[in-house]
C-alpha cells in the first residue's frame, strides 16, 4: 500500500536533485557536461512533477505540484539530506549522483513491477532514465577515480564526505536495496581504484522533515519569485 | 584549375562552399570570426538566462528554461564545431574567447534583473537573433548554413516561450504586467544595437555580401524586426518604449528611434555592465573544470594503453 | 534641500554594507577581525535604521524601517553598486570598505554642518564611526599592499576589481567629494605600495534603482522570513 | 616553602590561583582542557546562530543577533587568553580544535533549522551556560574565575534577549507560535544533555570538586535548569517536550525524564548532525585565512626593522 509520504519523498528527492543539478549550469567543467547535466536535471525534474500530481491526488485536498513545490517550508519537506548537500567540486556531485541513482533505479524497477499502476507508469518511465544518469555517474567516478593522482584524490574524497549520508536512502521499506545497491557501488569503486569509506555516522531525518542547515536556504532561493506573488499565475 | 574562379562560381550560383573546397584565406578568416562569434555568444548567453533557473515561478517554467539554456549551449557546441571545419580547434577559440581576442553578441553584457528579462530575452533577443540569422541558413559556407537551419528551428520555439512568459504576464497581477513593461523598456534598444551599427558605419559589409555570408544590410534587418515587434507589442499589450514610433505608409514601414550606437561602442570595447562578470564567469568555470578534463585524458590515456 | 530619495540611497548604501560584512560573520581570518568586522556592519546597520526612520518622516506614508528593508524588490532600492558587490577574499572586502567609508566619512563630514538638523544629528553621530571604518580598512590595506607577494598580488587585484565602481559615489551632489576622497586613498595606496587603477569603466545605475545581478539575490535572504509572515511581528 | 601545600591551603581558602603561582600539572591540565573546550564552544558556537544574520526578520533583531554573536568571539579571546596564562598558545588551541584533539560543546552540532532556533538558543543553551558557569565564576583559578564574571554578565542578556524573541513568537501568528513550540522541542533534551553524564558516570568530576573548579555535580546543575525552565515555560506559553515533567513536593524539585545519554556519547563521539560541518567551516575560515595573518606578520616585521 503506497502512502502519500512515500510518494511525496521520491517527488522532493528528484525535486531538490534537480535544483541543485541545476546550479552546475553554465558552470560544468565541459560543454558537453553543461548539457548532460541539464538532462538529468531535467529527467528529475519531470519525474518529480509526475510524483506531485499522483501525491496530491493521493492527499485529495487539490494541491498542485507547485504548491508541494513552493508553498512547503522545510520542515514539510520529506527528501533524505542527500540530495540537499551543497554541490560541493565535480567530484562530490558525481558521487550524489551516482549514490541517488542507483537508489533510484532499483527503486523504480521495484515500483515498476507493483501493484499501483499509477505509480508503476511512471516509475517505468523514469527507471530509464535513472539507468542513463547511473551509467553516466559512474562513468565520471571511474575516470575520475582512476584519472591522475588529483582526480583520484578528490572523487575518494568526495565519496568519503557524502557515504554517510546514502544510510538514510535504505531506511524503512527500502532497507533491502542496499543489498544490490552495494553490489552496483563496489563493481564501479573497484574499476575507480576507489576505497567504500567504513559504514559509522549515518545521518537521518530527511524523510520526517529535518533537515540539514543547507535546505532552507536553498528554497529561500527556489521560492522566492513565487512566494512574492501569491495567487499569480506564470 | 583556378581556384579562385572556381570558388567565385560555386558562390555566385548559390552553392555551397565545402571545408574541403580551395576559398581564399580572407573568407576563412572572416567565417572563423563570425562562426566563432556567434559560437562564444551561445555559450556566454547562458549566463543572464542561467541567472532564474534557480528562481524560475513554477515547474513547467522552470523546465522549460533549463532545455532552453541547454538548447544553447548546444547550438555553442554546433557552431564550435563548424568553424573546427575551418581548421582552427575549440579549445583555440575557447582561449580567445576567455582572453578577450574574439567577441561574443554584446546584448549578454546586460543584467537581468527580473524573471519578466527571461520573457524580454526570449521575445526580443532570440527575435532579433532570428531576423540576422535565417538569411545566414543560405549562407555560402555550408558548415554553418546548416547549422543554422537546427539553430533557426530551435530559436524560433524559445522565441515562442518568451513570448508566452510575458503574455502571461501582461494579463497577469498588475505586478507582472509592470515587471514585464519594465524588461521590455530595458531589452528593447539594446536588442535593436544587436542588428550592428547603421550602415553607413559598418565595416566589413561589403565583402560579406558578396561572399554571400550576409545578405541584407543591419538596417534592412534592423527594420524587418521593429515592424515585426510592433504588431507583436500589441498583443502582448505592453508599449515599445520609443515615443517616435509610428508607421510610415509612404515607406510602408515603421519609423523609429535609433539605438545609442555610443552605448554599442562602449559596451563592444568592454564597457558594458557585465562584460567582465561574463568573462570572469565563463574563465572561473573554465579554470575550475581543468582538473576534470585533465583527468578524463589520462584515463582515456590509460584504456588506449590497455588496449594495444 | 534633502530630499527624501538622497536619504534612502544612503541608508541602503548602509543597509547593503552591513549585509555584506555580515557574510563574513565566524568566516573571518582572525577572531579579532571577526570582532572588529560585526562591529562596522552593527554601526552600518545603526546608521541604516536611523536614516530609513528619517526617510519614512520625509515621505509621510507612515514606512516603517523594516517596510524599507524586507518589502521593496531591487529595483527600489537606491544603494550604489558597490556596497552590492559580492564579498570576494578579504582583500576585496577591505578595498570595498575604504572605498565607501572614506565617501560616507566625507559625506557625513558634510551633513554634519548642513541646514537639515535631523539629519546633521545623525551624521554626527556617523562620522565618527566613518572614522573609524576608514582607519580599520586602511591598515588592513596597507598590511596586505605592502605585506608578502601574494598579499599584494590580491589586495591590488582587489583593488583593481571594485574601482570602476566607486565612481557612482561621485554622481550628483556630491562630485565635489571625490577630490578629497581621492587624496585619502591615494595617501593610503602610497603607503600600501598600490597603483591606482586608470579610470574608465564606470557603471553606474544604482541610485536609479538599476542594480547587478548581485542585489536580487541578496534581499531574496535578507527578505525570505520577514515575507514569509506577512504583518507578523519579531 | 612546600609549593604543595601552599597550593591546598590557598584553595581550601576559598583564594586564587594566580599565573605565577605553583599549581600541580594534573591541575594545570585539566584548567587549559576545560577552558580550552569552554573557548572553542564560543567559537564554534557562532556558528549555528550566525546563520540566520542574513534572514533575521527584522533590522532590530538583525542588530541583536549580530551583537550577541560578536560577543560570542569576544569570550572566545578572553577564554583562550586565560588558558595562554596557563602556558600553551592560542595558535596550540585552535590547531588541536580544528583537528579535534579538543572538544568544544555538543549542543553546538545541532543545526539551526528556523528563526525560533535563535529564541531557543538563547533561552535554554545559554541559560543553560549561566547555570553550568554561575558557579565557575568563584572557581579557584583568578584568570578563569574573573573572565567567567565578565562572560555571565553578557550571556545572561543572551538568554533574556532568547526568552523575548520566544516570547514574541509564541504570543504572535499561529505559525510563529508553532516555530517557537518546535525549536524548543527540538532543543529541550539536548540542552539538559549540557550538564554532561549523570553524576554516576561522570569522570573527572570528584578531583575537579576537590580543586574547586567545579562546585556542583552534573545533575544538581541539571535540576536547577530544568527547575527553571518550568516556571519560565509557562509565561512564554510553551511546552516543554516532557510528559514526565511535574513537580514532587517531597524532593522540591521537579522530576523530569533524563536526556538520551547514548546519543549525547554519540554526539561527543563526533556524530551529531553536524560535527563534520562545524569543523569543516571553522577549517576553512582558518586555512583561507592563512595568507591574510601571513601578510600581517611579515608588514609588521617591515615595520620593525624600519624601527631599528
Amino acid at each position: 500500500m503506497i502512502r502519500f509520504g512515500d510518494v511525496l519523498g521520491l517527488a522532493d528527492d528528484a525535486l531538490i536533485a534537480a535544483q541543485r543539478l541545476g546550479e552546475w549550469c553554465s558552470r560544468a567543467p565541459e560543454m558537453e557536461e553543461d548539457i548532460a547535466l541539464a538532462n538529468i536535471a531535467l529527467d528529475q525534474l519531470g519525474a518529480a512533477r509526475l510524483l506531485f500530481a499522483y501525491a496530491g491526488e493521493l492527499e485529495g485536498h487539490g494541491r498542485s505540484e507547485d504548491d508541494f513545490a513552493f508553498l512547503r517550508g522545510d520542515r514539510e519537506f520529506r527528501n533524505v539530506q542527500l540530495v540537499e548537500l551543497a554541490n560541493g567540486d565535480f567530484a562530490v556531485t558525481m558521487a550524489k549522483l551516482l549514490f541517488l541513482s542507483a537508489y533510484q533505479r532499483l527503486l523504480y524497477d521495484r515500483l515498476a513491477g507493483g501493484t499501483d499502476e499509477r505509480l508503476a507508469a511512471i516509475a517505468a518511465k523514469a527507471r530509464k532514465e535513472s539507468a542513463y544518469h547511473v551509467d553516466h555517474s559512474s562513468r565520471w567516478v571511474v575516470r575520475l577515480g582512476d584519472g591522475t593522482d588529483e582526480s583520484h584524490r578528490r572523487m575518494q574524497s568526495g565519496v568519503d564526505a557524502v557515504w554517510p549520508y546514502t544510510h538514510e536512502l535504505f531506511e524503512g521499506s527500502s532497507a533491502d536495496l542496499r543489498e544490490p545497491w552495494l553490489a552496483e557501488i563496489d563493481k564501479v569503486f573497484a574499476e575507480a581504484t576507489l576505497t567504500r569509506p567504513a559504514d559509522g555516522w549515518a545521518p537521518t531525518g530527511g524523510r520526517r522533515g529535518l533537515h540539514t542547515e543547507a535546505l532552507s536556504r536553498l528554497l529561500a532561493e527556489m521560492q522566492v519569485l513565487h512566494r512574492a506573488h501569491p495567487g499569480a499565475t506564470w | 584549375g583556378d581556384p579562385q574562379g572556381y570558388f567565385d562560381a560555386i558562390v555566385a550560383a548559390d552553392q555551397k562552399v565545402e571545408p574541403r573546397d580551395w576559398m581564399p584565406e580572407a573568407y576563412r578568416k572572416t567565417l572563423i570570426r563570425q562562426i566563432a562569434q556567434h559560437a562564444h555568444s551561445e555559450i556566454i548567453g547562458m549566463q543572464p538566462e542561467g541567472n532564474w533557473i534557480s528562481r524560475a515561478p513554477s515547474l513547467k517554467r522552470k523546465a522549460i528554461l533549463l532545455a532552453k539554456v541547454q538548447d544553447e549551449a548546444g547550438h555553442g557546441l554546433y557552431l564550435y564545431a563548424a568553424a573546427e571545419t575551418l581548421g582552427i580547434s575549440r579549445q583555440e577559440l575557447v582561449e580567445m574567447l576567455i582572453e578577450g581576442r574574439q567577441k561574443y553578441s554584446s546584448i549578454f553584457n546586460y543584467p537581468t534583473l527580473s524573471w519578466a528579462d527571461v520573457g524580454a530575452i526570449g521575445w526580443l533577443v532570440d527575435g532579433a537573433a532570428i531576423v540576422n540569422q535565417v538569411p545566414l541558413c543560405r549562407c555560402s559556407y555550408g558548415p554553418y548554413a546548416r547549422a543554422m537551419i537546427r539553430i533557426c528551428k530551435e530559436e524560433s520555439f524559445h522565441q515562442r516561450q518568451g513570448y508566452e512568459i510575458l503574455y502571461t504576464l501582461s494579463h497577469g497581477t498588475p505586478e507582472q504586467k509592470a515587471m514585464a513593461q519594465d524588461a521590455v523598456d530595458r531589452w528593447w534598444y539594446p536588442s535593436l544595437a544587436m542588428f550592428g551599427p547603421s550602415d553607413s558605419d559598418s565595416t566589413h559589409s561589403e565583402q560579406s555580401m558578396t561572399w554571400k555570408i550576409k545578405r541584407f544590410s543591419n538596417d534592412e534587418l534592423r527594420q524587418r524586426f521593429v515592424d515585426m515587434c510592433v504588431q507583436q507589442a500589441g498583443v502582448l499589450d505592453l508599449r515599445i518604449p520609443d515615443p517616435d514610433l509610428r508607421w510610415n505608409a509612404e515607406r510602408g514601414a515603421h519609423d523609429y528611434t535609433q539605438p545609442d550606437y555610443d552605448e554599442l561602442m562602449q559596451v563592444i570595447k568592454g564597457n558594458g555592465p557585465c562584460n567582465r562578470q561574463r568573462i570572469e564567469h565563463r574563465r572561473r568555470a573554465h579554470e575550475e573544470g581543468a582538473w576534470v578534463r585533465e583527468a578524463a585524458a589520462a584515463h582515456a590515456a590509460k584504456k588506449a594503453v590497455a588496449h594495444v
